[in-house]
C-alpha cells in the first residue's frame, strides 16, 4: 500500500480522474466511455511522441527535433501520395518510418560519434529539418484534395468500434512497455541515465545506446509524421511547429525526470492524456481558449513540484533505528 | 612571480607558456573567421550590403535577442537555463500596454517593462532555487504561464497608442546610423564581460556550473547566485520587451514568439557549454553578429527565412563539430 | 590450465621459484598517456590463480589507470595482455568480463534508481527464450549471490538508493561475484568500509583464493596488504619498479621502492599547548541524522572523531559548517553564539569543513588548480569584486607547495591530477581561508604514505600555531596517533569521549560498535 | 533598370498567396519593366515580416505591397520605408493608416461579413445555432469581418444564433481541436463558419470524420482548389472567396501607379487596376476590389482548376 502511494503514476491517474470528475460536473457527457475513447484517440499522436521522447530523456538527452522530423516526414509521404496515389498506404507508412529513422540516425550519430550534447544537436536539426521541409516542398502545402482516400482513411478505419489510430497507439504503448521493462536494451536506457560512468563499467556502450534512443525517437516521429498529416489532412512547413515543447511537457507531467533514469511508460501515457483532456475540455466547459496556455503552464509547474516532492531523498534511517531499539 | 624553492615542496609554475597555437585555435578565433567570411560573402553577393544604413538595419535583427543572450550565457554557464524569456517579453509588453491605457508616461513604461521582467525572472529563480526544481522544466511551465497570462489579459486585442517619445528606444538613433539599441547592446556586452570574466561573482558562476556541490562547500552561495542570474535574465528580457514594444509601437500577446530558441542558439554558438561551466561573452557577441549577418545577408538575396534557419542550424552543428573533428584528426596523426 | 602457446612472450616475470604455477594473466609493455601525462610506461604485471597480488604505489602512480585498461575502459597505447596464455584485446568492458575479468572500482559505480538484483546483473541478466529479461531467475540468482557472500540481509528487490553506503559496497562486490570471473580486481575496496566490513571482505577474498581465482588488490594500507596478499607489485611514476613475494619483503623495502627513498611514517611528536575552549557545541540535533550532540574543542587541540562509517560524523560536521540545517542546539565560537546558515557563513566566522567526498564536494573539476584553491578565499584575493590573479596564484602556491602537490602548473585542470593529489588541492583550498577551526573529514582517505605524513605534519604545525582541529577518521592509527581527545559516535549519537592517554584501539572499536566491555 | 515591386505575404506556402503571386506576375508582364519580388516569412508573425521589410529597404525596392500579420506592429518599419522613398501599400490584410499609402481590400468588409453569414443562412431556412472558427485572434481582416457579421445578424438574419467564436490560429491541428470542441459543446450546432482557408478545411474534415455530413454545414472563405473535396462530399454546401489572382494583380497595379506614375493616394481618388477595373479610395484611403464570389456544386469544378 505504501509502495502504491509512492508510485507517481497512481497519483497522476488520480489527478486525471479528479479532472474528469470536475469537468463532468460542468459538462456531464464528458465522462461517457464514447467521449473518453474520443479523447484517447485525439491524444494518440502525442502519446506516441511522448514515448519516443521518454526513451531519449531517460538517457539524459533530449530530442528537440521531433516535431520538425514529423513535419519533414509528413511532407515526404504526403508529396509521394499526391504524386503517386497508387502507392499503397502501408508502404507509405514504412517510408515514413524509414525517413524518420534516418533523421533520428543523423541526430544520434552526431551525439554518439562527435559527443556533441544532444540539446545542441537537436536545436540545430530542429531548424534544419523544418527548413528542409520547405526546400522539398517549395513551401507549398499538400491539401486534402491531393491526398488519396486511403491515405486519409486508414487511421479512421474502425476496428471493434475504435479507430485504427487508437489501436496503433495501444500497440506502440505495449511495445514500449516490453522494450523498457523486459529487454536488456530497455534497461540500459535507464542505466545510462542513472549513472553513465557505472554503465561504462557494466559494459554498456553509452554512446551507442544514446544513438539507439535517438533512432527510436526518430522512428516514432516519422510514423507520427504520417499519422499527423493524414489526421489533419494537410502537410505544410508549419505543421506541429513548436510541438516539441508539448511533447516534453507531457513527459514532465508524466513524472519523467529530465535528469534521466527515471520514468515509465504509464507516466508518459498519462502525462499526454492529461494535456489532451485539458485541451479538449476547455472549450466544453466554456473557458475562454485564451486561458488554455496559462492553465497548462500551471499544470506543468505543479507536476514538477509534486514530482520533486516524491523524489526528495528521505533522510537516513539510522537515527530512527536507534530510537526504536 | 618568484621562482625560489619553498622549504616544503617543489616549485609549481603559474602556467606553462600558453602556446600561441591555442589562442589561434580558440573558439573566438573560429567565430571571428566565420564572421569575416560571411561578411565577405555578403558584400560579394549583394551590391546593397555595404551601405551604412543597411549595416545599421542589420543590427536590429539581433540586438534585442543578443541582450537577453548576454544574461542567458551566464545562466547557462551556471548550469541552468531559461526557456521563458520570450514569454517574459510578452507579459512585460502587455503590462506596458496596459499602463498606457492608464496614461502612464514613457519613463513609467520603461520602469514597468523592466520591473515585470525582473519579477518574472525572480519567480523563475524562486521556483528553481527554493524548491530545487530543474530549470528546464520550470521554465517550460512558466513559458506557458507568462504568455498565457498575456493572452488572458489581451485576448484578441492589441494595445497601442504608446507615447511619441517611447518610440526612441526601439527606433531612435544616437548618432547618424548608430541606433540606440546597438549602443545599449554594446554597453551591456562590456558590463557582462566584466561581470563574467573579471569579478569574483563571475568566477563563482563558473564554479557553480562545474560543480555546484563543491562550490557550495567552498562558501559560494549557490542558490543566491543562481537566483540573481535568473533575475538578470528576466531583467534583460524586460529591457528587450521595452525595445521590441517601442520598435513595433504596439503589443500583442503573440509578440516575440519563438525567441527563446534563437537566444539559446546564439549562446551555444558563442561557445557556451550547454552543460555549464564554460563560455565567454566575446563568443556570444560574435555569435550574435554572425546570426545577424547570416539572416540579413540571405534576406538581401530574398532567401526565405526558413531557409536561413537551415544555415543557422548547420552553422551551429558545424561550428561545434569542427573543433572536435579537428582534434581527432590531430590525434590520429603521429606526433 | 591451457599450455602457453607463446612462451617466448612471457619474459619479464617468469614464475617464481617453487610455486609451480603459471600466471593466469600477464601484462607486458603496457603504456598509456593522457594529454600531457604519461600515466603508464612499459609496465608488466602477472596475476596467479589462487593468489592475491597487491598493487602498491603513490598517488598517481597509475594503479587505477591499469585497472581501467584491464577492464576494457581505457585502451593501452602499447603493450600486450595475455589471459591464460592467449593474447587478448579488451576493446570494451563487455569484452573484459567475457574473458572473466571483473573489478570493484575505486569509485563505487552503481545505479541508485535500480533494484539490487538489477545492479548485480545489469549487462549480463538471465534471459528467457524470447531474449527478454527473466526477472524471476534474476531475482533468485541475486539472492544466491548475496547469500553466498553472507549478505543475506539485503533484499534483491530494494532500490539501491535505499541502502546504506556499506551495503552498497557489498552489492558492488556481489556484482563482481555474479560474473563467473577468474580474475577479480579490487581498487581500494576498503576505503569506504568499517573495520567489521573489512573483515567480511577479507573472508570473501580468502574464499576467492580458495576457488582458484587470481585477485589484484589495491590499497594504501600496509596492514591490509600484509594480511591478505601473497605477492606485490610496485609502481612508481607509471613504471613497474619491483615485484615479489610479500613474505620475503619488509614494509620498509616496499616503501623505498614506492617513493624512491625511505619514509618513516611516525606520527609527529608534538607538545600540546591546549588552551581555552574555542568551539562549544551543545544539544545539536537533526530530525533523522543525529541527536543531542555536545562537545567542546579547545585552542590548539586536535579532537578526533571516531565511529563506524555511517555513524553520522560527517553529517554533524556539515551541520556545524552550516551546510546541513539542524532542528535544535547551539554552536558557540569563542564565546559568541553563531548560527551559520551556509558554508559561506561559517567560513566567514572562521570554521571550515574539508569534505570527505573529494570528487563531489571537494574539487571543482574543469577549473584550474589555482582557481580551486582561491574559491573560498575570493573575498580576500579580489578587490571590490574585481579579481586579482597575482594574489590568487600567490595564495595557491603557498599552500599547494607546502603540501607537496605534484602538478605541472597551477593553471592545470584539477581533473587531470591523481586522486591523492586532488585531495591535497582540497586541503589547500580550505587552509587558505586562514580559519580558526578546521574540520577535516577523512583527510587522508586514499592518499599515499608519503603524502599522509605530509598532511599529518602539517596538522601538527597548524595546532602549534594555535588553530583548533577536528579530525574525523575511520583509521584507528590515525585517530590514536594524532588526537588529543577522541569522541566516539554511534548511530547518530555521541557515546564516549576519551582522553588519548593510554587509549587503546580495542576500547575504541568496542565503543564504536556498541559492544559492552567484558 | 526595372521597377522592383515586393509582394510581401503573411506567410509563404499558403495557396491563396501563391495565387496572388501569379496575378502579380501577370500584372508585371502587362506593365513591362517590372520585377516582382515575392517574399514573406514562413511563420506568420509581425517580427518576421519586419526582418523581411528591412532587407527590402536595403535592396532599395521601388514599392512594397504587403498583406500584414499585424496592423499596428508593422507601422514603424513601413514608415521608415516610406521615409526612404519607397511606395507602400497594403492589400488583403491591412496596415493602420499611418503605415501605408493605401489599402486594397479584397472586398467591402461589411459585404464579406454579411456574405459569410448568408452562406450559412441560405441553407438554414428554419434558422439555428452557428459558430465561427477564425484564424488567429490578431488577424485584422478576420476580426473586421466577424465584427461586420455580428452587426448584420440581428437585422438581416434574426433566426441565426451565433453561439461562439473560436480561434484556430491558422494552424490545422489547433483548428481541428477547436472545431471538435465546438461540435461537442454545442450538440445542436447547424453550421460552422470559418472565414479562413486553413480553418475551413480543418472544420470540413472534422465534420466528415465525425459523420456529421448533412447535419452540420461548413462554410466560410475557401480556395476552390483546396476545398473542392468537401463540396463534393457534402460537408459544405457553398463557400465564398474573391479571386486571389485578381487581388495580386490589382495590388501590383496600384503599387506601380503610385511608384512610377506618381498617382496620389488621397480620399476620393480614382485609381485604375488594369483589367479588374477601377477603385475609389474612401476616407481611410482604402477601397474594396470586388464582391466575394460564391462557389457551390455548380461551379467548383471549374474554379478548382484555376485557384
Ligand atoms: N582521464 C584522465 N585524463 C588525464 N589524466 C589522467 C586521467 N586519468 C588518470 N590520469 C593521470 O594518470 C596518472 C595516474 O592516475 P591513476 O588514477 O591511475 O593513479 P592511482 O595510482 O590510481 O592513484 P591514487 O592512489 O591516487 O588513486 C595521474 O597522473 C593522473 O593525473
Ligand atoms: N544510505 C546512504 N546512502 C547513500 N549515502 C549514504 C548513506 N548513508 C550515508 N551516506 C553517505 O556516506 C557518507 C558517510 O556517512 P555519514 O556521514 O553518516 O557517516 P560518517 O560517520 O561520517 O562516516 P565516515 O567515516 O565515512 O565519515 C556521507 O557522505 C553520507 O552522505
Ligand atoms: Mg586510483
Ligand atoms: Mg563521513
Amino acid at each position: 500500500m505504501n509502495a502504491l502511494l509512492k508510485n507517481r503514476e497512481i497519483w497522476l491517474l488520480a489527478a486525471i480522474l479528479l479532472l474528469i470528475g470536475l469537468i463532468s460536473t460542468r459538462y456531464g457527457a464528458f465522462a461517457s466511455p464514447r467521449n473518453l475513447a474520443n479523447v484517447f484517440n485525439d491524444t494518440s499522436i502525442l502519446m506516441i511522441l511522448a514515448l519516443g521522447q521518454m526513451v531519449v530523456i531517460l538517457t539524459r538527452s533530449i530530442d528537440l527535433s521531433m516535431a520538425s522530423n514529423l513535419a519533414f516526414t509528413g511532407m515526404v509521404v504526403a508529396m509521394i501520395n499526391a504524386a503517386y496515389p497508387a502507392v499503397p498506404v502501408p508502404l507509405l507508412m514504412l517510408i515514413a518510418a524509414g525517413v524518420g529513422l534516418a533523421l533520428g540516425v543523423f541526430n544520434g550519430a552526431l551525439v554518439w560519434k562527435l559527443g556533441i550534447p544532444s540539446i545542441v544537436v537537436t536545436l540545430g536539426t530542429l531548424t534544419i529539418y523544418r527548413g528542409a521541409t520547405f526546400v522539398i516542398s517549395g513551401g507549398a502545402w499538400v491539401n486534402a484534395d491531393k491526398m488519396s482516400p486511403a491515405f486519409i482513411g486508414l487511421q479512421r478505419m474502425q476496428m471493434l468500434g475504435i479507430p485504427l489510430l487508437s489501436w496503433i497507439a495501444l500497440a506502440v504503448i505495449a511495445s514500449f512497455f516490453v522494450l523498457l521493462t523486459r529487454t536488456p536494451l530497455g534497461r540500459s536506457f535507464y542505466a545510462i541515465g542513472v549513472n553513465p560512468t557505472a554503465s561504462v563499467y557494466a559494459g554498456i556502450d553509452v554512446g551507442r545506446t544514446k544513438f539507439v534512443a535517438f533512432c527510436i525517437s526518430g522512428l516514432v516521429a516519422g510514423i507520427c509524421g504520417y499519422l499527423w498529416v493524414s489526421r489533419y489532412v494537410i502537410a505544410s512547413v508549419e505543421i506541429a511547429n513548436g510541438y516539441e515543447l508539448n511533447i516534453i511537457a507531457a513527459c514532465v507531467i508524466g513524472g519523467i525526470s529530465i535528469a534521466g533514469g527515471i520514468g515509465s511508460v504509464g507516466g508518459a501515457v498519462l502525462g499526454a492524456l492529461f494535456l489532451g483532456i485539458i485541451s479538449s475540455a476547455l472549450p466544453l466547459i466554456n473557458i475562454s481558449p485564451f486561458w488554455q496556455m496559462a492553465i497548462s503552464g500551471s499544470a506543468i509547474i505543479l507536476a514538477v513540484v509534486l514530482n520533486a516532492r516524491g523524489e526528495r531523498r528521505q533522510g537516513r534511517i539510522i537515527l530512527k533505528k536507534a530510537e526504536a531499539i | 612571480m618568484s621562482a625560489t624553492e619553498t622549504p616544503h615542496g617543489r616549485h609549481i609554475p603559474d602556467r606553462l607558456d600558453r602556446p600561441l597555437r591555442s589562442a589561434v585555435f580558440s573558439w573566438e578565433a573560429l567565430l571571428i573567421a566565420v564572421a569575416i567570411s560571411i561578411f565577405a560573402v555578403n558584400s560579394f553577393a549583394s551590391p546593397y550590403f555595404l551601405d551604412a544604413w543597411s549595416l545599421s538595419d542589420l543590427t536590429f535583427n539581433f540586438t534585442e535577442k543578443a541582450l537577453i543572450a548576454l544574461a542567458m550565457a551566464l545562466l547557462i554557464i551556471s548550469g541552468e537555463i531559461d526557456l521563458s524569456v520570450a514569454a517574459i517579453i510578452a507579459l512585460a509588453s502587455t503590462m506596458m500596454g496596459m499602463a498606457v491605457q492608464f496614461g502612464v508616461g514613457t519613463s513609467g513604461l520603461v520602469a514597468i517593462g523592466i520591473g515585470v521582467g525582473l519579477a518574472c525572472g525572480a519567480f523563475n529563480g524562486l521556483l528553481v532555487t527554493r524548491l530545487g526544481l530543474p530549470s528546464i522544466v520550470v521554465t517550460i511551465g512558466t513559458m506557458s504561464l507568462f504568455r498565457g497570462v498575456a493572452f488572458i489579459i489581451l485576448g484578441d486585442q492589441a494595445y497601442k497608442g504608446y507615447p511619441e517619445s517611447f518610440a526612441f528606444f526601439g527606433q531612435g538613433y544616437v548618432w547618424w546610423v548608430v541606433s540606440f539599441e546597438l549602443v545599449l547592446f554594446l554597453g551591456a556586452a562590456v558590463i557582462y564581460y566584466v561581470i563574467l570574466h573579471r569579478t569574483s561573482f563571475g568566477r563563482r558562476v563558473f564554479a557553480i556550473g562545474n560543480n555546484p556541490v563543491a562550490a557550495q562547500f567552498s562558501g559560494v552561495r549557490v542558490e543566491r547566485i543562481k537566483f540573481i542570474l535568473f533575475c538578470l535574465t528576466g531583467l534583460m528580457s524586460g529591457i528587450a520587451a521595452v525595445l521590441i514594444t517601442s520598435r513595433l509601437g504596439s503589443t500583442r500577446p503573440s509578440i516575440a514568439q519563438g525567441y527563446e530558441l534563437e537566444v539559446i542558439t546564439m549562446v551555444v554558438l558563442g561557445g557556451v557549454s550547454i552543460l555549464g561551466g564554460a563560455g565567454s561573452i566575446p563568443g556570444v557577441v560574435l555569435a550574435a553578429l554572425i546570426m545577424g549577418l547570416v539572416t540579413f545577408g540571405l534576406g538581401l538575396l530574398n532567401v526565405p527565412g526558413i531557409v536561413m534557419s537551415i544555415f543557422i542550424g548547420l552553422l551551429l552543428i558545424l561550428v561545434i563539430a569542427l573543433p572536435i573533428v579537428w582534434r581527432r584528426l590531430m590525434k590520429e596523426r603521429p606526433a | 590450465m591451457l599450455a602457453d602457446p607463446h612462451p617466448a612472450r612471457i619474459v619479464r616475470d617468469p614464475p617464481r621459484e617453487g610455486e609451480g604455477k603459471t600466471p593466469l594473466l600477464t601484462l607486458s609493455g603496457i603504456s598509456k598517456s593522457f594529454p600531457g601525462v604519461r600515466a603508464l610506461h612499459d609496465v608488466a604485471l602477472s596475476l596467479y590463480p589462487g593468489q592475491v597480488t597487491a598493487l602498491i604505489g603513490e598517488n598517481g602512480a597509475g594503479k587505477s589507470t591499469l585497472v581501467k585498461i584491464l577492464t576494457g575502459i581505457y585502451q593501452p597505447d602499447a603493450g600486450e595482455i595475455n589471459v591464460a596464455g592467449a593474447a587478448v584485446n579488451l576493446p570494451t568492458a563487455h569484452a573484459a568480463f567475457e574473458r572473466g575479468i571483473t573489478a570493484i572500482h575505486q569509485e563505487t559505480v552503481l545505479f541508485d534508481e535500480l533494484s539490487v538484483a538489477e545492479n548485480i546483473f545489469l549487462g549480463h541478466a538471465p534471459k528467457t527464450r524470447f531474449g527478454t529479461i527473466d526477472w524471476g531467475t534474476m531475482r533468485s540468482q541475486a539472492r544466491e549471490v548475496l547469500d553466498a557472500m553472507g549478505a543475506a540481509h539485503i533484499d534483491p528487490d530494494t532500490r539501491l538508493k535505499d541502502l546504506g553506503i556499506a551495503n552498497k559496497h557489498l552489492v558492488a562486490v556481489g556484482r563482481a561475484m555474479s560474473i563467473d570471473a577468474r580474475i577479480v580486481i579490487m581498487d581500494e575496496p576498503t576505503a569506504a568500509l568499517s573495520a567489521k566490513e573489512i573483515e567480511e571482505l577479507f573472508l570473501l577474498i580468502e574464499f576467492l583464493k580458495g576457488d582458484g581465482k587470481a585477485v589484484l588488490f589495491i590499497s594504501h594500507k600496509f596492514d591490509e596488504i600484509y594480511r591478505i596478499a601473497d605477492r606485490y607489485t610496485v609502481f612508481r611514476d607509471g613504471e613497474m619498479v619491483g615485484e615479489g613475494l610479500l613474505k620475503d619483503t619488509s614494509q620498509g623495502d616496499i616503501v623505498k621502492l614506492m617513493v624512491g627513498r625511505s619514509v618513516d611514517h611516525i606520527f609527529p611528536q608534538r607538545e600540546a599547548h591546549i588552551g581555552a575552549p574555542v568551539l562549544k557545541i551543545s544539544g545539536l540535533s537533526h530530525p533523522t541524522e543525529f541527536d543531542d550532540i555536545g562537545f567542546e574543542l579547545r585552542k590548539g587541540e586536535i579532537l578526533g572523531f571516531y565511529g563506524l562509517v555511517g555513524a553520522g560524523r560527517s553529517e554533524v560536521m556539515q551541520a556545524i559548517a552550516g551546510i546541513t540545517r539542524t532542528s535544535r542546539g547551539s554552536i558557540t565560537l569563542e564565546g559568541e553564539a553563531i548560527a551559520p546558515r551556509s558554508a559561506a557563513d561559517s567560513i566567514e566566522k572562521g570554521i571550515v569543513y574539508v569534505p570527505e567526498e573529494r570528487g563531489k564536494q571537494g574539487v571543482v573539476i574543469g577549473m584550474p588548480i589555482f582557481q580551486n584553491v582561491s574559491l573560498p578565499s575570493l573575498k580576500r584575493t579580489s578587490k571590490s569584486g574585481l579579481l586579482r590573479l597575482a594574489e590568487e596564484f600567490a595564495l595557491a602556491r603557498k599552500y599547494t607547495e607546502r603540501l607537496d602537490l605534484r602538478a605541472a602548473s597551477l593553471s592545470q585542470d584539477v581533473g587531470t591530477l591523481s586522486g591523492g593529489n586532488q585531495q591535497k588541492v582540497v586541503i589547500a583550498k580550505w587552509l587558505a581561508t586562514a580559519p580558526k577551526v578546521i574540520i577535516l573529514d577523512e583527510p587522508t582517505k586514499g592518499i599515499d604514505i608519503g603524502s599522509k605524513a605530509a598532511v599529518h605534519g602539517f596538522m601538527a604545525e597548524l595546532v602549534a600555531q594555535g588553530l583548533s582541529v577536528i579530525m574525523v577518521s575511520s583509521e584507528l592509527p590515525e585517530i590514536l596517533g594524532m588526537s588529543d581527545r577522541v569522541v566516539v559516535m554511534r548511530e547518530g549519537r555521541i557515546v564516549a569521549v576519551h582522553e588519548n592517554k593510554g587509549l587503546d584501539a580495542e576500547t575504541l572499536v568496542r565503543t564504536a560498535a556498541g559492544i559492552v566491555a567484558q | 533598370e526595372s521597377i522592383k515591386i515586393a509582394l510581401v505575404v503573411k506567410s509563404l506556402g499558403n495557396g491563396f498567396f501563391d495565387a496572388a503571386h501569379t496575378g502579380a506576375q501577370e500584372a508585371a508582364k502587362e506593365l513591362g519593366d517590372v520585377e516582382i519580388i515575392y517574399t514573406g516569412p514562413t511563420k506568420a508573425t509581425a517580427e518576421a515580416q519586419i526582418e523581411v521589410i528591412n532587407s527590402l529597404i536595403a535592396q532599395k525596392v521601388n514599392a512594397i505591397a504587403i498583406s500584414a500579420n499585424d496592423p499596428d506592429a508593422l507601422v514603424p518599419v513601413l514608415k521608415k520605408a516610406m521615409e526612404r522613398g519607397i511606395t507602400v501599400i497594403s492589400w488583403d490584410s491591412g496596415v493602420a493608416k499611418e503605415g501605408r499609402q493605401l489599402h486594397l481590400n479584397p472586398s467591402a468588409t461589411d459585404l464579406i461579413g454579411k456574405t459569410i453569414i448568408k452562406l450559412a443562412a441560405d441553407y438554414l431556412p428554419e434558422g439555428g445555432d452557428v459558430a465561427i472558427l477564425s484564424a488567429s485572434s490578431t488577424a485584422t481582416n478576420q476580426n473586421a469581418w466577424i465584427e461586420a457579421a455580428k452587426k448584420a445578424l440581428p437585422t438581416d438574419f434574426p433566426k441565426i444564433n451565433l453561439v461562439a467564436t473560436v480561434y484556430g490560429d491558422d494552424d490545422s491541428a489547433k483548428s481541428t481541436d477547436e472545431a471538435k470542441g465546438l461540435l461537442k459543446s454545442y450538440p445542436g450546432l447547424k453550421a460552422i463558419i470559418a472565414p479562413t482557408t486553413v480553418g475551413v478545411v480543418a472544420a470540413a474534415q472534422v465534420v466528415t470524420d465525425e459523420n456529421l455530413i448533412g447535419k452540420v454545414n461548413v462554410t466560410g472563405l475557401a480556395l476552390p482548389s483546396e476545398f473542392k473535396k468537401f463540396i463534393d462530399n457534402g460537408a459544405s454546401q457553398a463557400v465564398a472567396l474573391w479571386n486571389p489572382i485578381d487581388l495580386g494583380y490589382s495590388a501590383t497595379y496600384l503599387a506601380y501607379d503610385l511608384a512610377v506614375k506618381k498617382d496620389e493616394a488621397k480620399p476620393g481618388a480614382e485609381l485604375s487596376i488594369g483589367r479588374v477595373g477601377k477603385i475609389t479610395l474612401d476616407d481611410d484611403n482604402s477601397a474594396p476590389m470586388a464582391d466575394p464570389f460564391t462557389f457551390d456544386k455548380s461551379n467548383i469544378e471549374k474554379f478548382s482548376k484555376i485557384y
